[in-house]
């Protein structure tokens, strides 16, 4: 049985971009969220945070131009843009640890139904990468995960229990992956949205913990 | 006798940073706001057995051309140089390469902490602000809090966090004067502003020297206090050639073309 | 939308200032530092049983024209208008003459606690950057020990300080945006920048309102994150007559005289 | 007997000013000691700092005139000069309790034998003023104090023990009165300094702690 498509990484940038609201301050984390900053929806104004130590720059340059002192947390040149300012990393972590950033958009290896994560290291790997996310999973107010839904040979990353080790308890709030949008709730995981053409059993099989199916749940809009 | 804190060359800046010294290395893992040439002269002098507080423990070249940066040298060269007996990092291995300090590490020949970054921050301005410690939640249960202490504050739970002071530090800065007074550029403020003031010698590497007073009172980020010595880099950086990262291109190409639409 | 977070009036930028509210007081005590038209909107909306986070309690005008200033506002107006409960500060009274403050508090009707000046900027940066609480060794073995967890850190004896957060923080700034990103000129910096951020609501009054990229990137003193509400000054505050104290001219004079030989 | 003359405020001051380095960073404090900064010893290069955020301003401006923004810990309006820096008051208190800071001067109301210095509250008044001197006292590498060597009625202030609320324990290492010089040693406090025409044994008389006096003991040098 061939599986059905799944969203490629701009797709997923641009439905985690539709949750930014007017005014909201949001660090994109490496790789993937960091696209994100190139789909703010039309008429609506954020503010990106870089723990690198910038807020308010504005879309990533083409690779190799721009100006190599203004770069994202992944290293990417991005636009400076009018209200921008620059600051120190300690002044860039006071932001983030004292809450003081809205939304932080990660990437992870698993996610738990209870909202714990796991990004920093692959256990076979034994040696992590921290940077900013404990910080930045602990300090923002609301954090978005964008990943694929399961692993290269098709296991769950979205567990009961996350079996790698864990970089911040209870703290996502929304799992956005190439297949489905859900809520981690007190409740337990709402499934708000699938993929074109998947179904909610679909996305429950690729799942470990049981989905509660929004009465909602509809298809992903990106727009 | 006016202050002045300007030294001739670099390698007179780094000549007492002895065998077993603990050093800081400003910036943030990006080329920009890395003190290249002062490492350099450091590689150069060949000091052994330092323990390296930074960001990262080093990309190489290989990573710094694949994002189309002109070339520089980072912490890695310490590390390859064989230099390096301590890391205390946030991010001291690359996800999606084998670094020379991994290869150090697996081979046993580095000992590693790892360190959440706003904490790596906090406990560097902690030495710099004579605090003997803080409490930070960040980390709590998580492998970050083995071994410390912690204490409910408030009804939450916190990690004693101790300061961490180190003898020199070496940062980068745009502009400096001979008051030892810097100012940074955008993103390369980073952690090179944290640790101007953090150990005993602070020693800066700037683009530009400038008269006292071309700065502007309101606008210095690093007040000559906490910096040592101040030394100037050569006009241009040698430059390499650079190759665009293939996927980082189609991306962009990709964003282009939804954009367009 | 775009984001503006300038209000019209210094009346509806304090309106949701209720009675029992926790308020920070940006400035030294220095008049050119102090919010002076937020806390005369404050005075006159008089909501009561405030509890006050500032460097002083307020000198008042006396001293003010002695130092030979421009007159405005310090936190004295809501001392002297009954609307303190408690002062958390580094100088409750004058060294010179009774304040308002100290005869509230002889007469018992007002609280008083007070914190070494750099605990006290630490303390309210601790709140700001989400730490449970820092170790301090100021004050050690003095007063301000008392009643407070201590700690041998590394040989040292510390005192631990705990985090002081507002309901809102009143602030004066040189210049500001509608993003609300703040530059401050000069010493009139200080507590202002610290409390920006530390409170729920932070206010911000100006002398200018500027365009968005008016303000370099690198020389903003606080981001417009740590800030809710802009509102600006009318362009001139009224002056009143000054009177030059005569022990300070003297003392100017004998100065110019010894340099003189 | 008619007392001998003592130094006044701004002889103290200037024999203060002596003691400052090429290149010290110097902290004076409110009233005498903030006189200091206009003594500076020709050809010497001194950084002045205050708490309320700016480091490297230069003598102070005639009352009334100056930048109501730019003024000293006292209120007192300064010269800017070239190399000035300014900034918040966290950042300030980092240079001070970071032992970032060279020479403290302050002024007290008693020191005691060992250094402990009480400079914050009159008992009488209940009600103190630490302001930023338990910060001075403790941060700075060397405190050095300007006082007046009794009190009005001619008591000593310079004491076994300070009977007055303390401010730091062991924090002050020179005391420069209007009759005296003084260093705080391991040893005791030793006389190094007298005011014109004044004996040692006079100084003595006025000191409640035996002083050790210097064997190069001489009259105050201004120059």
């Amino acid at each position: 049985m061939q599986e059905k498509e799944r969203l490629d990484r701009q797709t997923i940038a641009l439905r985690v971009a539709k949750e930014f609201q007017d005014g909201n301050v949001v660090n994109l984390g490496i790789g993937l969220p960091g696209l994100a900053c190139n789909f703010v929806p039309a008429g609506r104004e954020v503010l990106f945070h870089a723990e690198i130590g910038v807020l308010g720059f504005g879309e990533m340059t083409a690779p190799g131009e721009g100006d190599w002192e203004l770069v994202n947390a992944g290293g990417q040149t991005v636009h400076e843009q009018p209200g921008m300012s620059c600051f120190d990393h300690a002044e860039a972590f006071v932001m983030i640890r004292g809450g003081h950033v809205d939304v932080s958009v990660m990437g992870a290896f698993q996610v738990s139904e209870k909202g714990d994560l796991a990004n920093y290291m692959v256990p076979e790997r034994q040696i992590g990468v921290i940077g900013g996310a404990m910080d930045l999973a602990s300090g923002a107010k609301k954090l978005i995960i964008a990943m694929n839904h399961t692993t290269k040979d098709g296991q769950p990353r979205v567990l009961k229990q996350c079996t790698y080790p864990i970089t911040a308890l209870n703290c996502v709030k929304l799992l956005i992956t190439d297949i489905a949008v859900i809520e981690v709730t007190e409740k337990g995981m709402v499934l708000k949205e699938v993929a074109p053409e998947w179904t909610p059993e679909e996305v429950q099989r690729l799942t470990e913990p049981t989905l509660i199916v929004d009465p909602d749940c509809h298809e992903i809009e990106l727009m | 006798m006016p202050v002045n804190k300007i030294v001739d060359s670099f390698d007179e800046a780094v000549a007492d940073i002895e065998d077993g010294a603990t050093i800081m290395i400003g910036g943030f893992g990006i080329v920009a706001g890395a003190p290249s040439l002062l490492l350099e002269a450091l590689a150069r002098k060949g000091s052994k057995d330092l323990t390296m507080v930074s960001n990262v423990t080093g990309f190489g070249k290989m990573v710094w051309k694949q994002l189309g940066f002109k070339f520089a040298e980072d912490p890695d060269i310490l590390v390859r140089n064989g230099q390096i007996k301590k890391a205390i990092a946030t991010a001291p291995v690359s996800t999606i390469y084998e670094n020379n300090f991994e290869r150090l590490l697996r081979a046993g020949k580095v000992e590693l902490e790892t360190v959440s970054q706003g904490t790596l921050a906090e406990r560097i301005r902690a030495a710099k602000a004579g605090l003997g410690g803080v409490y930070v939640s960040v980390g709590v249960g998580t492998v970050v809090e083995e071994g410390k202490e912690t204490k409910i504050i408030d009804g939450k739970k916190y990690i004693l966090e101790l300061p961490l002071k180190a003898d020199f530090a070496l940062i980068k800065a745009h502009k400096g004067d001979r008051w030892g007074n810097l100012v940074y550029r955008r993103t390369s403020r980073t952690f090179n502003a944290v640790m101007a003031g953090a150990a005993t010698v602070t020693i800066a590497e700037v683009e530009e020297i400038v008269e006292l007073g071309e700065l502007d009172a309101d606008a210095i980020h690093t007040p000559g206090i906490y910096v040592d010595r101040v030394v100037v880099r050569p006009l241009v950086i040698e430059e390499e050639e650079v190759e665009i990262n293939a996927e980082a291109k189609e991306s962009y190409e990709k964003f282009k073309e939804r954009k367009g639409n």
